[in-house]
């Protein structure tokens, strides 16, 4: 009952549908049509745009913010934020790095060269960590989200770069007789034509669209974020559902620091700084309430497209850097505007 | 002893790291105490390590400038505390207030890049640039110098030139989105090497780096790494080592004996070439032997 | 609804305690809400709990559900001391509790409500659709429609507590703690309610229950406790008690709602509604108030009586100038408001005071004397700076006026009981000096002996010559200071009386079924 | 009921005190005490850093991010953020360094050198200009704070690049024939041995202390942050005073870059960047709830002092940069949670 006073009226999106419904889509509107308006605009605006592989390549970019946006969209959810999501790919993408160049075991006279499978999850489990680190603060220590994740953002940045002295990893192809090759092959390959990052969005957004639709832990986070206290005193773990929330957002911006570095085979220690900025500008796009409990992986994949498709679009035709900010800017308002009309008219309520 | 404080831009980039460690290390060598700290392009924060280094009583100030303009107030305000100014890197545009301004020939570096670029590329067919942080001046020197060659070669055609700040993957995603409207360039100059190791990885991920060329410029580790693999022609090597200690002895002197022991504030540092050829010289970050 | 003793209901197995609470105490920082209660349970039985506002009830009933642990005491569960860490360890021994304030997710549709946190699993995957299955039989039970798959907001607040009340019954317990589970609820609904609870009772369910609504709890008592300001003063089977002696051990006299004032003649007419329409602000295609037409004159007492859902509170809202009419004009003295602001009304002498106090009256984050200040800060302000002592002054006199129990200005308005609560807002409409008065269900949620002193107050300030206009699901509470009674029926009045009214002839025309 | 989720227990900071209390200042704490360790650290550490004329210097950088984060308190008190301070603070200094560079009307051929007072209050005007459309996106069009000042962050970024063209303007000083120096005296000068910008800071503290503790509109502000819908209720024109307090955060924000540009004599497109989240961490620190209604002036005040004196401290001694970011996040956190772990104990509730 107190703190109803900053919400916005909460767009309204259906938390759960049992079918993909054009109508509904469509209803649920915003972020779709301003994609489809970008789309339209730049294919005019360049007769490069609209082809398959540019939409590839556009992809492969939406990937990395993909990613963290939703992780994000889970943390929104809760009714939490984090912003520490930037800082964490940039301190995993240096850690796989680390790893790839072989662990010097100095005691024992040797050095390790991890395959490529354990350093993704070793690289998985230190975002996890982070992630858990939030999320003890948050739910025990009851350190407000936005200053905790504010922390965390500044301590994740600060250990990437004491640990690279501030300099870039960017052996990472790995050598056969090591048996750590592979990481390019994620940042490069195609599997049927599509980027392996592109697919591992796809990926993470289904198995995280099937976790809120349709499991228990699902439920829990919806009515966490809808109404903390009565998910509560309903049984719902709330805390236990808060950590594994930034746990699981961690860990999405770990899997966006394997896919950066994969993609550039380097990985420095300022990588993904303000991304955090752009997923949760994404997530709002995409029709979630800062305020909790509204949300959908699908409309936040669709909002980070309209992002990624914008900025790409708009370097394609050349503009310049300074108008692109400016743009970036307008739409982001724009798009959230749009619900805003389309529902904001209905009189009083909240 | 004595304090000598090392101001320079980020160290997260190899070659500002570069710098402060060898200012460091001279300084310690001859026998001061030496802190480096990073304003990160801010003029704010810069301005705040300046006033740090005078409550510190520091006898020097060796700075990085964050930007040409507008670092101009935070060095009046050292000399105002009667603590000597050595400029190095980058320039402010305002001589008559450091005791010296120390910076690479980015002039003479760029037209050295950009007719080994010719050299490598051809002269004709289509090109793309890319462009450091407008806030410095080193960007847009590069950049005329690239230009003052190139415009030479009316074959040669400018398709694109985006901002990508000095950053590796602003130059990577660029490059990308370059490549969708642009698919048929021969050649990428790149204002430093961070953004054309970008640009490099943005080729190789669409199986185009055999048919473009990437020239870059700094010198840096990453970069000579590059040219060993054959996947980047030439960087242009700026002697920051070199002058990044030449500005701590000059400081030493100038504490010594009240003069710099050089005449002219302004002192240009030619940069070198680095290619294939002679990349068996590069011995230790931005370092390249014989010189 | 006579106090006729109603033998049906007598214990069938003999007084079996399930449940015992012995020398229960708890206190918040200095406040003392339950001094060594104690407390039984019988099986099969509905034991009500009667007290003021602040007497302790829900705080003693969280203990019982493991909400909140207690300072010391012992609670005793089929003969052996048990302890509750938090809601889920009560739940496992069969405990559960329809809380007063509702606990439910907007966000979530109804049957997703319903099964909060004990979700059916199936595969690793919720089982919605036995889930939906079991959320239709429970709302055929309760002989509500609602479709499992609307999301809770678009609810109406008396639905959400037949959620609330579903949710509970599903579980199965052992024994069901009701906290003021009707406060919203229509009387075809309590009586579908009471229904459901004879029925578990027959079961073996034990109830607990409280209400404000004393003679309707009669009806379903077994056994009565009353609280007094933490302390358990009366104990007694239904066949020794009447309404009377609930009040007298609930008060500790006898007392009534009060009769409409008299001895003086009403001003000029101080508001008219002329042809009032509203549309359904959740977007429904009716119209939520049809045609309304009403005048009030100043020093009149107007009771508007309706049930859930007739519209009373979208009039007012409407008046107040929180919704906009479809059509119509309102009129204040011989000023057209139809266009002003919520503000501007209340500066030209208009005010309301709200249905739901904790969420449209109070500021939590406030003091009891800020928030008594906040409608009128803006008239007093002297240049720029709000000059203290006028403000302090006119706390001081709105806290003695509206006779608000609390132990200064500075304190937080979440200690104040809710009655008190409801005494804020009510004396920060007045303190603005209005000519007009509305006020949404003042008595929801608050005790006999509040709703004594509130009604009282507006007798008062009638006589003072304020127009006042209350609503009311209660009919008692038509029959007091009222001397005219509108009943409104979707959206339109469709009778009027004076204060002779019988109880039968206003819920006739309120559309409610006489079941009594 | 419905919007409690994300809330976590708001710092119980009394609204309103009749006086500066010591032993209230005590208990409300951690700000005070967090402030109070750094300068007994420092002094320990550096032999320079316990001197009047330091802490003096250090106050001069304090004002730059305490003005932000008294207009920032102003929002967050209403219930919102404002995460534009950072780039209007950039606009309005190149602004204030376009003015002074003096206005070249080509049409009637001359150029207009603007006084000093002139600038001041020409940028002092833009700035409440970009307060005013957050205020109306929000207010009228209901876009959540958070986007809606994420937009008009990126906008206002862009336009002071293309206003200048990504460059600097560095010729402050102004001359004497033309009437408009001063700006250097701004930044310099010291009255009674105290820089301006600290005179600045402690004037508008004072007046928005004043304001929040003595005038209606002050009391309308934490009635609205507090929740809004009995605010509106109670007459309170809720949305005046959110367009108000977005202008009033504007403003602040312009005065910080006024003070900016004054004290480096330049002023360039990109200054103050993120400085956003040091504003909102120094509110938070100061005890505000970032659900609104609760903070005051003084508590933010402390909060800037604490995250200007830790910073200056950290580079006095020499710790390395990237130590610096590691610390300042581990003092944001570890301020909040000294608070949290203060007033979190008395049962679980909320
Ligand atoms: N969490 C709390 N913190 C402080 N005081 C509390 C708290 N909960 C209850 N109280 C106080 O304890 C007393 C008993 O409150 P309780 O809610 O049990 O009353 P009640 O009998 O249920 O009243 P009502 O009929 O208004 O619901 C009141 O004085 C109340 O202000
Ligand atoms: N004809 C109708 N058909 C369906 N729903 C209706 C109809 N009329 C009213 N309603 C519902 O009832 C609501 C009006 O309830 P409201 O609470 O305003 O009435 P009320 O008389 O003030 O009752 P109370 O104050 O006791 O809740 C509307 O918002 C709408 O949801
Ligand atoms: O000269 C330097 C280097 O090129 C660096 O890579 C970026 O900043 C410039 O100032
Ligand atoms: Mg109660
Ligand atoms: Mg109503």
């Amino acid at each position: 009952m107190s703190a109803t006073a900053k919400t916005q009226p909460a767009p309204h999106v259906p938390v759960k549908k049992e079918k993909l419904d054009i109508g509904r889509l469509l209803l649920e509107g915003r972020a779709f049509f301003a994609l489809i308006a970008i789309i339209i605009f730049f294919s005019f605006m360049s007769p490069h745009y609209f082809s398959v592989n540019n939409f590839l390549i556009m992809s492969s970019h939406v990937a990395i913010f993909g990613l963290l946006a939703i992780g994000m969209l889970l943390v929104i959810l809760n009714g939490g934020i984090d912003l520490s999501v930037g800082s964490t790919l940039g301190l995993c993408g240096v850690f796989a790095g680390f790893l790839m160049q072989g662990v010097n075991l100095e005691f024992l006279g040797i050095t390790l060269y991890p395959s490529l499978w354990v350093v993704v999850l070793l690289t998985c489990g230190l975002g996890a960590a982070v992630g858990i680190v939030n999320g003890v603060l948050i739910a025990h220590f009851k350190v407000p989200a936005f200053v905790a994740t504010l922390g965390t953002m500044y301590v994740a940045r600060g250990i990437a770069l004491l640990m690279t002295n501030g300099l870039t990893y960017n052996q990472l192809a790995g050598k056969p007789e090591l048996g750590n090759t592979g990481f390019e092959w994620l940042g490069f390959n195609r599997l049927a034509g599509v980027p392996i990052s592109v697919l591992v969005l796809i990926a993470v957004a289904l198995l995280c669209g099937l976790m809120l639709s349709r499991t228990a832990f699902g439920r829990w986070l919806y009515a966490s974020g809808g109404n903390e206290t009565a998910a509560d005193l309903s049984g719902v773990p709330i805390k236990r559902v808060k950590i594994v929330v930034y746990m699981l957002s961690g860990i999405c911006a770990a899997l966006a620091g394997l896919v950066l570095s994969s993609q550039l085979t380097s990985a420095g220690p300022t990588a993904g700084t303000t991304y955090e900025l752009t997923a949760i500008a994404a997530v709002v796009i995409g029709g979630a309430a800062l305020t909790g409990g509204r949300g959908t992986v699908r409309g936040t994949i669709l909002g980070a497209l309209v992002i990624g498709y914008l900025s790409d679009g708009l370097v394609i035709i050349g503009v310049s850097a300074y108008w692109q900010t400016v743009f970036t800017g307008t739409v982001i308002v724009l798009a959230v505007l749009l619900n805003s009309l389309q529902y904001g008219s209905s009189g009083k309520s909240r | 002893d004595g304090l000598i404080s090392i101001i320079v831009n980020d160290p997260s980039n190899p070659y500002w790291f570069t710098e402060g460690q060898v200012a460091k290390q001279t300084a310690e060598d001859l026998g001061y105490t030496a802190n480096v700290s990073a304003h990160k392009g801010d003029t704010n924060t810069e301005s705040k390590l300046i006033d740090t280094a005078i409550t510190n009583k520091a006898e020097a100030i060796i700075l990085d400038p964050a930007n040409a303009d507008g670092s101009i107030g935070a060095v009046r305000k050292a000399i105002a505390a009667n603590i000597p100014v050595f400029i190095v890197n980058a320039e402010i545009n305002q001589s008559g207030l450091a005791k010296a301004q120390l910076v690479s020939n980015n002039a003479q570096g760029a037209a050295l890049g950009a007719m080994q670029w010719v050299e490598s590329v051809g002269d004709s067919g289509n090109y793309v640039e890319l462009f450091g942080a407008p806030s410095d001046n080193n960007a847009a020197t590069r950049s005329n110098g690239f230009e003052t060659v190139l415009s030479q070669y009316p074959d040669l055609n400018k398709v694109a030139r985006e901002v990508a700040n000095w950053d590796r993957t602003q130059g990577y995603n660029k490059m990308q989105s370059i490549l969708q409207a642009n698919p048929n360039i021969k050649g990428v100059i790149s204002g430093n090497d961070e953004m054309a190791l970008g640009a490099i990885a943005a080729l190789k991920e669409a199986g185009k780096l055999d048919q473009v060329k990437v020239g870059g410029f700094d010198g840096s580790p990453d970069a000579a790494n590059a040219i060993l693999n054959g996947e980047m022609e030439y960087t242009v090597l700026q002697p920051v080592a070199i002058f990044a200690a030449e500005a701590v002895r000059q400081a030493d002197n100038y504490i010594k004996t009240g003069s710099t022991g050089v005449d002219v504030e302004k002192q240009l540092f030619d940069c070198y070439l680095i290619t294939s050829e002679n990349i068996r010289n590069y011995t230790a970050a931005f370092v390249l032997s014989e010189y | 609804m006579s106090l006729a003793h109603d033998f049906n209901h007598q214990p069938t197995s003999q007084d079996e305690v399930v449940l015992s609470a012995r020398h229960i105490a708890k206190s918040f920082g200095n406040t003392h809400a339950l001094k060594m209660v104690n407390f039984d349970i019988h099986r099969g039985q509905v034991t009500t709990l009667f007290g003021e506002n602040g007497a302790g009830k829900s705080t003693l009933m969280k203990i019982l559900s493991g909400v909140i642990t207690p300072t010391s005491g012992d609670i005793i569960l089929d003969g052996e001391s048990v302890v509750f860490h938090n809601a889920n360890e009560a739940r496992a021994k069969g405990i559960s509790i329809i809380h007063q304030e509702l606990s439910l997710a907007p966000n979530l549709n109804v049957r997703d409500n319903i099964f909060m946190g004990r979700e059916i699993i199936r595969n690793g995957q919720v089982d919605f659709a036995e889930e939906e299955r079991q959320t239709r039989l429970l709302m055929e039970e309760l002989e509500e429609d609602i479709d499992p798959l609307m999301p809770l907001e678009e609810l109406r607040l008396g639905q959400q507590q037949i959620i609330e009340i579903a949710r509970a019954i599903s579980q199965n317990s052992r024994i069901l703690i009701m906290d003021e589970p009707t406060s919203a609820l229509s009387a075809a609904e309590v009586e579908v309610l009471f229904k459901v609870i004879r029925d578990l009772t027959s079961k073996g369910v034990s109830i607990v229950y409280i209400s404000h609504h004393l003679e309707e709890a009669l009806e379903i008592t077994d056994h009565a406790v009353v609280l007094r300001d933490g302390v358990m003063t009366a104990y007694a089977p239904r066949r020794d008690i009447d309404l009377e002696w609930i009040v007298r051990n609930m008060v500790g006299e006898n007392f009534d709602l009060g009769t409409p004032p008299q001895g003086y003649d009403f001003g000029d007419t101080a508001l008219a509604v002329k042809d009032l329409v509203i549309a359904d602000p959740k977007g429904g295609h009716y119209n939520v108030v049809d045609k309304l037409s009403l005048e009030v004159k100043a020093g009149e007492i107007v009771c508007v009586y309706g049930l859930m859902g007739a519209g009373r509170s979208e009039f007012m809202e409407c008046a107040a100038g929180r919704l906009k009419p479809k059509s119509g004009y309102i009129l204040l003295g011989d000023q057209d408001i139809s266009t002003l602001s919520v503000g501007q009304r209340i500066q030209s002498g208009l005010a309301l005071v709200p249905e739901d106090r904790q969420k449209d009256g109070l500021v939590q984050t406030m003091s009891v004397g800020e928030n008594l200040s906040l409608a009128s800060i803006g008239e007093f302000a002297k240049g720029l700076l709000t000059p203290r002592s006028a403000e302090n002054k006119l706390i001081k006199d709105s806290i003695k006026s509206v006779t608000v129990k609390t132990s200064g200005p500075e304190a937080a308005i979440g200690s104040l009981s809710g009655g008190n609560q409801q005494k804020v807002v009510i004396g920060k409409m007045l303190a603005t000096g209005p000519k007009v008065l509305l006020l949404d269900e003042p008595s929801r949620g608050i005790d006999i002996g509040a709703k004594a002193e509130v009604f009282k107050l507006l007798a008062e300030k009638a006589k003072e010559g304020l127009a006042v206009i209350y609503s009311t699901s209660e009919v008692a509470e038509c029959l007091s200071i009222a001397h005219r009674i509108i009943v409104m029926h979707k959206g339109k009045i469709s009778a009027q009386f004076d204060s002779n009214v019988s109880k039968e002839q206003i819920m006739a025309a309120s559309g409610e079924a006489v079941t009594h």
